[in-house]
């Protein structure tokens, strides 16, 4: 599974972008949060808001009972502030 | 329907010019243009940066200018939005829609702006005297968005 | 603030350019432009002549600026409006609006264009292939500027 | 007096302004109006839709019941249609 992280999401995680092997248990957006949030304090420290995250698996905004596969791309950020 | 994601400046003319060349059916153009401000709250701002998902902002843009294409009877419309390093005085956005008719041009524009505003995968980041920090997304955004 | 009753064409471009020169205080500026239709209705368009009251459209323009300006925090307003003879495709009017936001900038031009439309003293006469003829006003245009 | 006709109106009375003595009698917009058609067909035929009367004293909008004198500059068109 590829995941990419923008804006504080990206600095707080520290990285832009990284491919994981999603575990078989793992089957939504908000199970896939919670597994990320294992792997380490600055994880935690990204998603600690929850009214500060947004996702888009396959580019397309869902919402934390999205299912998700090893085959998705999934991007995780801020709300957006363009325009 | 023209869209594009680009660090590079935009020209209105040129981009009016592209919806309205060889073309005698247009009644009416309404264009919004988004630049970068000085002073953001009682913050001075020296440069703005602006992060993107970059397939995912065009894909945005082309479905926001489909649902207000969708919406409105429009004769054209273009979108532009900026990425990167930006100046106080800089422009960000562009949109430019055609129509026969004022209403349908107006409402367009405006209708672009808000879904931009709540939709448009891009994340802005201050630098100002006192630092640096990602600017707070605004609920009354959201609000504007929904009145559509 | 910035009226202009003229026969010539004008530059989109120049006109932002008088608002925001030197300036990196402005955040929005929206734009409509008027042009002749080759169609009107059922009628096809040769030409469009525009009378007008010289002393008053000045007069009229100035004070739907003002309005406008004491309505909406604008930082500034320009509103040019052509007169003579014009072809399909040719402009005639431009309304600018520069502000820190973008509702103001957005409502302001709305609400110039609305009561141009009533109080602007100026007649269309088109001329198609059936003849030449003044157009009517639409009582739809004075509701739209009754609204504010 | 001086008055001023534009468009349609201009066409029907056939000249695009006048310098008239105002009768003393005569005190209103309406009253200028029905003094005017006193002096030809081609001014009855310029008022003969009420609603298709706008009159503007000195370049200001004015009603029906606005006073007049030798001194204004009366303008008489029908309803704008500029933008």
């Amino acid at each position: 599974m590829n995941l990419l992280y923008f804006a504080m999401i990206r600095e707080s995680i520290g990285k832009s972008s990284e491919t994981i092997d999603l575990p078989d248990h793992v089957k939504s957006v908000s199970g896939l949060l919670t597994y990320l949030e294992s792997k380490g304090d600055n994880y935690i420290s990204a998603f600690a808001q929850d009214d500060l995250i947004r996702v888009a698996v396959n580019q397309e905004y869902v919402g934390l009972n999205h299912a998700v596969t090893n085959a998705d791309e999934i991007a995780i950020f801020p709300p957006m502030t363009g325009g | 329907m023209h869209v594009s994601v680009q660090t590079e400046d935009f020209d209105i003319a040129i981009e009016i010019g592209k919806l309205t060349h060889n073309r005698k059916d247009i009644g009416a153009i309404a264009t919004f243009t988004g630049l970068v401000r000085d002073i953001h709250g009682d913050k001075k701002i020296r440069k703005l940066t602006l992060e993107h998902f970059p397939e995912m902002a065009t894909k945005e843009l082309e479905k926001i200018a489909r649902l207000a294409n969708d919406r409105w009877p429009l004769q054209g419309i273009s979108i532009i939005h900026r990425y990167g390093e930006l100046l106080p005085g800089d422009n960000i956005v562009l949109v430019v829609t055609t129509s026969q008719h004022r209403e349908a041009a107006f409402e367009a524009a405006q209708f672009v702006m808000d879904w931009l505003k709540t939709d448009a995968p891009f994340w802005k980041k201050e630098e100002t005297p006192e630092g640096v920090h990602w600017v707070a997304a605004k609920t009354e955004d959201d609000d504007k968005k929904d009145r559509w």
